[in-house]
């Protein structure tokens, strides 16, 4: 929130005002944020002149604009042709059941945003997936739980008794 | 003046009209859902299909955003037109079971049920956008407009809660072919459903 | 331009929703023959473009000035035609429509006959009030003189930030130009926002150093007088003895909202238990303290707990800072168990990384405060554990404060809400919307936090920088439907002013002592409440004025039978319930006819007695719920005054159900229809009034009465209100007194009314014992009467064979 | 990225004219020694995938420990993508060309030892032909590449194209220079007409039509125009265009700025997919270089004619690949289509004339204004001309990207280019022209790929997906896999295509269960066909395509679903059963362990078996089994 206010106005400011800018500045608070916030998509929206409506359209009708916060990392299945052909629907379902979230979701701690892309164009790799900017090729669900393992934190030292950080 | 034919009747139009208009004008019924003459039309429902021949060819179109030509020859009630107009009444039946007005209408068409599944019984909505476009064109606000995308689509404010933008003038109800925006209308003023305060006689 | 109406009526077929149900020929041969009418047709579609093709042609052709569409709702439909018609002089209020579609055709089982004489009926009161409409000119704003920006906010930085921007001058209001003083008390308004300090510098410089900026010495804003476009504030500024005025063409109020401490059962002592700005001024003096802080989001205890995310974010920012400058010092946040937690995916590792500990609490026990240890109910085991701290953080109280509540009364931003200037809900054109956005900006209008208070400035700015260079360039149009004062009627009593519910009316600083009123055309709303109140008819709305819909309403009324009774909805109620329930195919009872006002807040008490003296067995006025009067208070005036046209009927002895007000949603029309078939069963029932002389006169005596009985109006205006109203501004008084005084009043100039049209009608002078007979009335009371009437110098008394005799004097 | 001034080291960089251009090119071509050892390491989005950018630093880092003297230092020189991308990361050393692939770090220290200085292959990291077995030494010896015909592609893997002098080597821009000095636009919109280049977006429009009746649109409504690049690549399986875009930027940047000269326009517009980095990087940069040479923006090469050109990033909708939904997407607003019955020509983007090409119709256009109409009509057949990129993915054995003239059979592009289905059965089917496109089956392998033919055999062009599926890969599925794309993909405007397109899936999805019935293939037929005709839009209208063309080759199995329960491939799940193969297990217990429903029971070294019951079909068990025991059926 606040300690981006710097940031949110200097976004938006490296557009001129104009409704054509609207998915440039919501691209770029998508990409520095992880997600659009109801503020930032107010500023957006004033700034460029447009109504917040359609602010809001554009936000929730392409994909990569998420409303929620997304999870510390972000885990995309590609199901493109090649991917598909070689099972990246079952890596989906399998990391669903793993992570307890549907494609799409985040995982209720905020660690993991699961999500499935339509075609990342390295098909020669498939299936793949791409964990945050990382493409892995050729995986299956175990390979993916092993590395998601290495991103992970040790939970255990951090949380206290009656609060959680 | 421009001269062609509509189900072989001869017409003629001046620039600018569509092939609706100029059919509605000569009395020739076309059945629209997503259109409204106080809006641009949009060609969203596809219920206005009419087909264009030329020879042995031939294309569907939207005639409510066709503009007139010379000589086109348009067809409203062929093979064709009829399978989409089927089809989209079977699907409109199964999208919006709850509505009214959807039912008498497909029933004016001949189409009384659904083979598809209904997924929600509740359902009233179409999304046809009709009312996003009053709200925008008519009323200049763009208090309400059409959400997501795909299946998901749905009309309604940002954030789907009630909004500021809202004057509450209910110009959006009024267009509603299906009587979907009664609910969402609510929605979109912030009024939850309460009880009118009836007349003391 | 067009004072002579040539109106062209376009009856609609609309496909076969109007065509089979009403006979149109009939209908058409019947309106062509009406006075004004330079043509009548009947057209398939005249809304799509052959059919405007087609109306254009015509209006051309027979130099139309005024067209009426009957075919649907004007609602939709006005807008295109307009569009269609302007190159051709025809602008709003020139064109009316007449919804037969949804009023007559859909509605009953009446024949197509039947249907076509209601609808001549409809049309016809049309076709009166167009032709009793005088069209004016559209005219555009202008706005001169700098924009006057007012206010202690920090908004007011952005917010002059912006209009240096692009290019336009401004006044800053506020007490301090130095950066460093501003920044020094922001924590008092926005605590836990101090890493942006440097860019809140930058703000502050920009907006004083601009070369569009002129600096306003510190001082107090006192006084403001003009209209958009022309207004002139008064200051005391410091150290001057008589007040300053300066000249300027827009205003935006920044305003922030005051922080104060909870109450003693929090423990608060300001020393070890504090609020956070304490706690921020504590940091700022002597650096992040040493020990365990626990900050506790205690707003639900507070009664405040829409503020809670925004304390638990502040919270989280000073915990954040305190663990970044001092590692040593622990820190906790107490919150709420329904509270989510405000923090981002990022914000949630660096929370981890801090080790700032959130401790959600069971909502159904309240934790309390002792020395040094907060208890809490856990809601993972239900016990209630310790919390120690050194020191205790609380959330702060929001409020407005007095000074800021002050300002915003000057800047007439004071509406429904006592606490925030969370503005009114009456928004009736597009403009508007936003509106509140553009002239006020900070903490005060909601609670917010710093970013979100630049913002508003931000949007402050650049909205009324949008809005000046549109001024500028001649594009700002002033609405036509506005209220204008007639200054050689007026006579400065104020009454408009007090109902006013836009702000818009206002006094012209210097111009003879003040009196007459003056309308802000860019804030009124056209509600027209104050035209309808004002005693002596010196307000008109332009456009849409009490003459047009008097000749619209008498001219239906006219023409109603016996058992017909008329309903009036307004635009936001009444009249698209109707709409709603045509277009659902309800059925109701024929015999309502309905007739559209923009508010019935706008309908003069006489056009209620007109009706009924024009025929009306019964009169229904069905507006919004009065929580939701798109004008206000509008319906709530309509009560009152429809509640003066009950006891008058009472008084001259008819039945006061004759006249209703009722409310409608729109989006129930169900409901609309059991009101207004209770109603036309209620007046079925009674029967019309008998047209005798009797009742003739007694009717036009009423009409008289509260068209120009200045004592009655201004009594009226001034009671214009339902008695639990608290929110209205003026004293309250007694409710069951006022009525009954108001009663008296009313019988007294009813009763005087009568016998001076008795008098003027006889030209001759008449006995005490013939009045009383002739208006069968107590001898005793009608003496009581003359009496007065003769004091007033209303008639004169003079004496013969010792008898008194009373003439009425030219 | 590299600044030009420093890149060139020259100080007045500013080209301006025709001259400066030839006189650059031959001062940077003198600059460089031929014979000068280059080892060049792919890093297109595939190879970088498998690490190549690791690769490419273990190169560096082993050439500085080798200790080479200066003089004849190698360089190392990162490309686009060379294609063949199952081999990834690919290196090359030049001149010469010898092939290394699948390389990984820790081979550089061996490359640089043996190769650079000792001169000899490094054996293990050849190419072995799997067909006949033999190690290929060189590139242009290995059948993948061998049997391409690369025009459009002929810069990628030769130059490095975050560097514009490179590209100016190879001769970039002479096009440009050419026709800004010695063409009229009208002779510009000629030659495009004459070389009979159809658009290579998937209808195959004529692009020398398409710019004539924009000149024909500009005469009555005047100026601005708009020209645009659609990099909106949302075919799945299909990286063509991020290809070329990735490493020849300023072929598409070149293509355009002609055609903005032929029609005069002073604004252009890229739309790329978001999806594409790297893509949007380079030709930002390809951008940035051009600017500063005088070859893009102000007075371009001093004729009087200026350009510019901005990047709009598509952010996820396969929708905006439609023109129309482009241009909204460009103003700014939702990318709903609009219907088309005025054509975007006459009104494009902001209602002006606009002309929208996809990459690599406008990478052609510097070769056919270079090299003239008549040596472009000469590739390819008559009505398709030139060559065409496929992406060549699936079940093939060389998956990657291939580019062939128009006409050759589609047996010539799976069979001798793609080496075959592994395993080395015939191909089932070849799926082209992505969700919109439809199935070539084996029977029709000789079927020429262009434009014509395809869509005889009622499938398309498309923008160039070359999908190969085998026998293992269902038909049904394929069929929903795509009319699920196209049903989260939809716009959902239109009634047809939102709603038609689910039920369609519906139906699919019941054959996929097993359950249906004839009357409901014919139901589909006619519903496809109400999609295909009411639908607003080409994705619509185009959409039931992969389903119709597999009713037409492959009724069989659709009938197999629904008459016998039996999914042919194996792949529908409801309708196979997991079974363990009691003579091939050997009871190690690593399927039971990963088994996320735990319904396989089974001692130790002892055989295994399967609960069906409580199978829930993942696949997991035949993925874990080392020894091919878990069988379908």
């Amino acid at each position: 929130m606040s300690q981006s206010v710097e940031t949110l106005d200097e976004i938006v400011e490296r557009y001129p005002g104009q409704p054509e800018y609207l998915i440039f500045m919501l691209q770029d608070i998508q990409s520095t944020y992880g997600y659009i916030s109801e503020d930032s998509m107010k500023v957006v929206c004033d700034y460029s002149g447009v109504p917040l409506t359609q602010g809001y359209s554009v936000a929730t009708f392409y994909q990569s604009f998420r409303l929620d916060p997304r999870g510390e990392h972000e885990v995309r299945v590609c199901l493109g042709t090649a991917c598909h052909l070689k099972g990246g629907q079952r890596i989906v379902e399998e990391v669903e059941r793993r992570l307890n979230v549907a494609a799409g979701g985040t995982t209720e701690d905020l660690r993991y945003t699961l999500s499935t892309v339509n075609c990342v164009g390295a098909c020669a790799l498939a299936p793949v997936v791409v964990v945050d900017e990382e493409y892995l090729s050729n995986m299956t669900a175990k390979k993916l739980e092993k590395h998601l393992k290495t991103l992970d934190y040790d939970l255990e030292n951090e949380t206290k008794e009656h609060g959680h950080v | 003046m421009i001269d062609f034919t509509i189900n072989n009747q001869k017409v003629s139009a001046q620039p600018g009209w569509t092939v609706l208009e100029t059919a509605r004008y000569y009395g020739i019924d076309i059945p629209t859902l997503c259109y409204h003459e106080s809006v641009k039309p949009s060609g969203a429902c596809r219920l206005c299909m009419v087909e264009l021949k030329e020879g042995d060819w031939s294309k569907l179109v939207a005639s409510c955003i066709y503009p007139v030509q010379e000589g086109i020859d348009v067809h409203t009630e062929t093979e064709r037109v009829n399978n989409v107009r089927r089809w989209i009444f079977e699907m409109l039946l199964a999208t919006c079971p709850a509505s009214e007005e959807i039912r008498e209408m497909a029933a004016r068409y001949g189409v009384v049920s659904t083979q598809m599944p209904v997924h929600d019984p509740d359902q009233n909505c179409m999304v046809c956008g009709l009312c996003a476009r009053v709200c925008e064109e008519v009323v200049g606000l763009s208090a309400i407009a059409v959400m997501d995308r795909g299946v998901h689509k749905k009309i309604g404010s940002p954030f789907l809660r009630p909004t500021d933008v809202c004057v509450a003038c209910g110009c959006c109800v009024s267009v509603c072919p299906t009587g979907a925006m009664q609910s969402i209308f609510d929605t979109v003023r912030g009024k939850p459903a309460m009880e009118m305060t009836q007349l003391a006689v | 331009m067009y004072e002579i109406a040539n109106i062209g009526v376009f009856l609609c077929r609309c496909g076969n929703q109007i065509d089979p149900h009403i006979d149109l020929k009939t209908l058409e041969q019947t309106i062509a023959g009406s006075d004004h009418v330079g043509h009548c047709e009947i057209l398939s579609y005249p809304c799509l473009q052959p059919g405007v093709d087609h109306i254009t042609q015509q209006i051309i052709r027979k130099k139309l000035n005024r067209i009426i569409v009957a075919g649907c709702e004007g609602r939709l439909m006005n807008k295109k035609f307009e569009k269609a018609f302007a190159d051709l002089e025809l602008h709003k209020g020139q064109i009316d429509m007449v919804n037969l579609r949804g009023h007559v055709a859909a509605v009953s089982d009446q024949t197509a006959v039947e249907k076509a004489n209601k609808s001549a009926k409809l049309v016809n009161a049309a076709i009166a009030e167009m032709t009793a409409m005088r069209p004016t000119q559209q005219t555009m704003a202008k706005i001169d003189g700098p924009v006057m920006v007012v206010g202690d906010g920090i908004a007011s930085y952005t917010a002059a930030q912006s209009l240096a921007q692009k290019g336009i001058d401004y006044f800053l209001a506020v007490s301090a130009t130095d950066p460093e003083a501003v920044v020094r008390h922001l924590h008092c308004s926005y605590p836990g926002e101090r890493p942006h300090y440097d860019r809140i510098k930058k703000i502050v410089s920009d907006a004083v150093t601009s070369t569009h900026a002129t600096v306003i010495p510190p001082g107090k804003l006192t006084g403001l007088s003009g209209v958009t476009g022309d207004y002139t504030l008064r200051f005391e500024l410091d150290g001057e003895e008589s007040p300053i005025k300066y000249k300027s063409g827009a205003i935006i109020a920044c305003l922030d909202a005051q922080m104060a401490a909870p109450g003693p059962e929090f423990g608060y002592d300001g020393n070890t238990v504090m609020t956070q700005p304490e706690m921020e001024e504590l940091m700022w003096e002597n650096g992040a303290p040493k020990g365990s802080i626990l900050f506790w989001v205690n707003d639900d205890e507070t009664g405040q707990s829409d503020f809670a995310q925004l304390s638990a974010i502040t919270a989280w920012h000073m915990a954040r800072h305190i663990r970044e400058c001092s590692t040593h010092t622990q820190t906790m946040i107490l919150y709420h168990q329904d509270m989510e937690i405000p923090l981002s995916a990022s914000e949630r590792v660096v929370n981890r990384k801090l080790g700032i500990l959130w401790i959600p609490y069971d909502k159904a026990i309240q934790p309390t405060v002792q020395d040094s240890v907060v208890t809490f109910c856990s809601l993972t085991d239900h016990v209630e554990h310790e919390l120690n701290w050194d020191y205790l953080v609380l959330s702060p109280i929001r409020l407005l404060g007095k000074e800021t509540a002050a300002t915003a009364e000057i800047l007439g931003l004071v509406h429904k809400e006592e606490r925030f200037l969370t503005g009114h809900h009456a928004k009736v054109r597009p403009e508007m919307v936003g509106r509140e956005e553009t002239y006020m900006a900070g903490s005060a209008r909601y609670p917010c936090d710093l970013q979100e208070s630049l913002n508003q400035g931000r949007r402050a700015g650049t909205k009324t920088a949008e809005m000046v260079k549109n001024a500028s360039e001649g594009r700002l149009r002033v609405p036509r439907v506005v209220c204008v004062v007639d200054p050689d009627l007026c006579i400065g009593c104020g009454q408009c002013q007090e109902l006013c519910d836009c702000g818009g009316i206002g006094i012209v600083d210097g111009t003879r002592g003040g009196l007459p009123r003056v309308v802000d055309p860019m804030v009124c709303t056209g509600g027209g409440t104050c035209a309808a109140a004002c005693p002596y008819h010196a307000l008109t709305l332009q456009n849409n004025s009490n003459d047009q819909r008097e000749a619209r309403v008498a001219s239906l009324a006219g023409q109603l039978a016996q058992d017909e009774v008329m309903a009036i909805g307004c635009v936001w109620g009444g009249l698209p319930a109707a709409d709603n329930a045509g277009k659902k195919g309800l059925k109701y009872d024929p015999r309502v006819h309905i007739l559209g006002v923009p508010c019935v807040g706008q309908i003069d008490p006489c056009i209620m007695a007109r009706a009924l003296m024009e025929g009306a067995p019964g009169v229904i006025l069905v507006g919004c719920l009065p929580e939701e009067c798109h004008h206000s208070y509008g319906v709530d005036h309509a009560w009152s005054r429809v509640n003066v046209i009950k006891k008058l009927l009472t008084l001259a002895g008819f039945n006061r159900q004759r006249i209703a007000l009722a409310h409608a949603d729109l989006n129930k029309p169900e409901e609309f229809i059991l009101t207004v078939e209770s109603f036309a069963r209620t007046i079925a029932l009674m029967g019309p009034i008998p047209r005798s002389a009797d009742n003739v006169e007694k009717l036009e005596s009423i009409y008289d009465l509260i068209r120009n009985n200045t004592r009655v109006r201004h009594l009226l205006s001034a009671g214009l209100r339902r008695p639990w109203e608290k929110d209205y501004r003026g004293d309250q008084r007694h409710a069951l007194e006022y009525d009954r005084d108001f009663s008296a009043v009313l019988e007294e100039e009813y009763l005087g009314q009568r016998l001076v049209r008795i008098l003027a009608d006889q030209r001759q002078a008449l006995r005490l014992a013939d009045l009383a007979a002739v208006l069968k009335e107590d001898e005793a009371h009608v003496a009581d009467c003359l009496w007065g009437l003769v004091t007033d110098g209303a008639i004169t008394l003079s004496h013969e064979n010792r008898e008194a005799f009373y003439s009425f004097m030219n | 990225m590299s600044n030009v001034s420093e890149a060139l080291k020259i100080e007045d960089w500013r080209l301006t004219s025709a001259e400066d251009l030839k006189a650059l090119q031959k001062q940077i071509l003198s600059g460089r020694d031929p014979n000068r050892p280059e080892i060049v390491v792919c890093h297109g989005t595939g190879c970088l995938a498998n690490g190549s950018e690791k690769v490419s630093d273990a190169l560096r880092t082993a050439l500085a420990d080798a200790g080479i003297e200066a003089k004849v230092m190698p360089g190392i020189k990162t490309t686009g993508c060379q294609g063949f991308c199952s081999r990834g990361p690919l290196v090359l050393i030049r001149p010469g060309g010898l092939f290394y692939q699948r390389v990984k770090p820790k081979d550089a220290t061996e490359i640089i030892e043996k190769t650079l200085l000792k001169g000899e292959p490094v054996k293990r990291l050849l190419y072995k032909d799997p067909a006949s077995g033999d190690t290929i030494l060189n590139e242009q010896d290995i059948p993948f590449y061998k049997l391409q015909e690369r025009v459009v592609l002929h810069n990628i893997g030769k130059i490095d194209p975050t560097d514009i002098a490179d590209t100016i080597a190879a001769g970039g821009y002479q096009a440009l220079a050419k026709a800004l000095a010695g063409m009229t636009a009208e002779q510009v919109v000629e030659h495009i007409e004459q070389s009979g280049l159809r658009g290579r977006g998937g209808a195959g429009f004529p692009t020398g039509r398409k710019w004539r009746s924009a000149l024909k649109a500009i005469e009555t409504k005047g100026r601005p125009v708009y020209v645009v690049v659609n990099g909106d690549e949302g075919d799945p399986g299909a990286f063509m265009d991020r290809t070329i875009m990735e490493g020849d930027p300023h072929a598409v940047l070149e293509g355009l700025i002609l055609g903005a000269y032929a029609l005069g326009a002073e604004k252009g517009y890229m739309y790329v997919r978001a999806e594409y980095p790297l893509a949007i990087k380079h030709l930002e940069v390809a951008m940035v270089q051009a600017r500063e040479l005088g070859l893009l923006g102000e007075n371009i090469l001093n004729s009087g004619f200026s350009f510019d050109v901005r990047i709009n990033r598509g952010a996820g909708a396969f929708v905006c690949g439609e023109s129309t939904a482009l241009f909204t997407s460009i103003e700014g607003k939702p990318g709903n289509p609009r219907p088309k019955y005025v054509r975007s020509v006459e009104e494009g983007l902001w209602g002006r004339p606009t002309i929208l090409n996809n990459v690599e119709t406008w990478a052609n256009i510097p070769l056919i204004i270079g090299k003239g109409p008549d040596w472009y009509k000469k590739l390819g057949v008559p009505h398709s001309t030139g060559t065409k990129v496929f992406s060549l993915v699936g079940k093939v054995n060389n998956v990657g990207l291939v580019e062939v003239p128009m006409g050759v059979p589609v047996s010539a592009i799976v069979e001798d280019i793609g080496g075959g289905v592994p395993g080395g059965q015939p191909f089932k089917a070849v799926q082209t022209g992505g969700p919109s496109g439809g199935c070539i089956p084996y029977s029709l392998k000789d079927t020429a790929v262009d434009f014509d033919s395809l869509t005889k055999a009622g499938s398309m062009m498309g923008s160039g997906a070359m999908i190969v599926m085998d026998e293992g890969d269902c038909v049904v599925d394929v069929g929903r896999y795509f009319l699920r794309f196209l049903e989260e993909e939809s716009c959902g405007k239109c009634l047809p295509c939102r709603l038609g397109l689910s039920r369609m899936r519906e139906i699919l999805d019941n054959f996929s269960r097993g359950r249906g019935s004839e009357q409901d293939i014919e139901d589909l037929i006619s519903l496809a066909q109400a999609v295909q005709d009411g639908a607003l839009c080409a994705l619509g209208s185009s959409a039931p395509n992969p389903v119709l063309t597999t009713l037409r080759y492959f009724k069989d199995e659709y009938l197999a679903h629904v008459n016998n329960q039996t999914c042919p491939a194996g792949v529908c799940k409801e309708l196979i059963t997991y079974t363990i193969d009691p003579g091939l297990c050997t009871g190690c217990t690593s399927c039971a362990r990963q088994c996320p429903n735990n319904c396989i029971s089974g001692r130790k070294k002892e055989p295994h078996t399967i609960d069906t019951d409580q199978c829930i079909r993942c696949g997991i068990c035949r993925e874990t089994c080392k020894f091919d025991a878990v069988r379908v059926s």
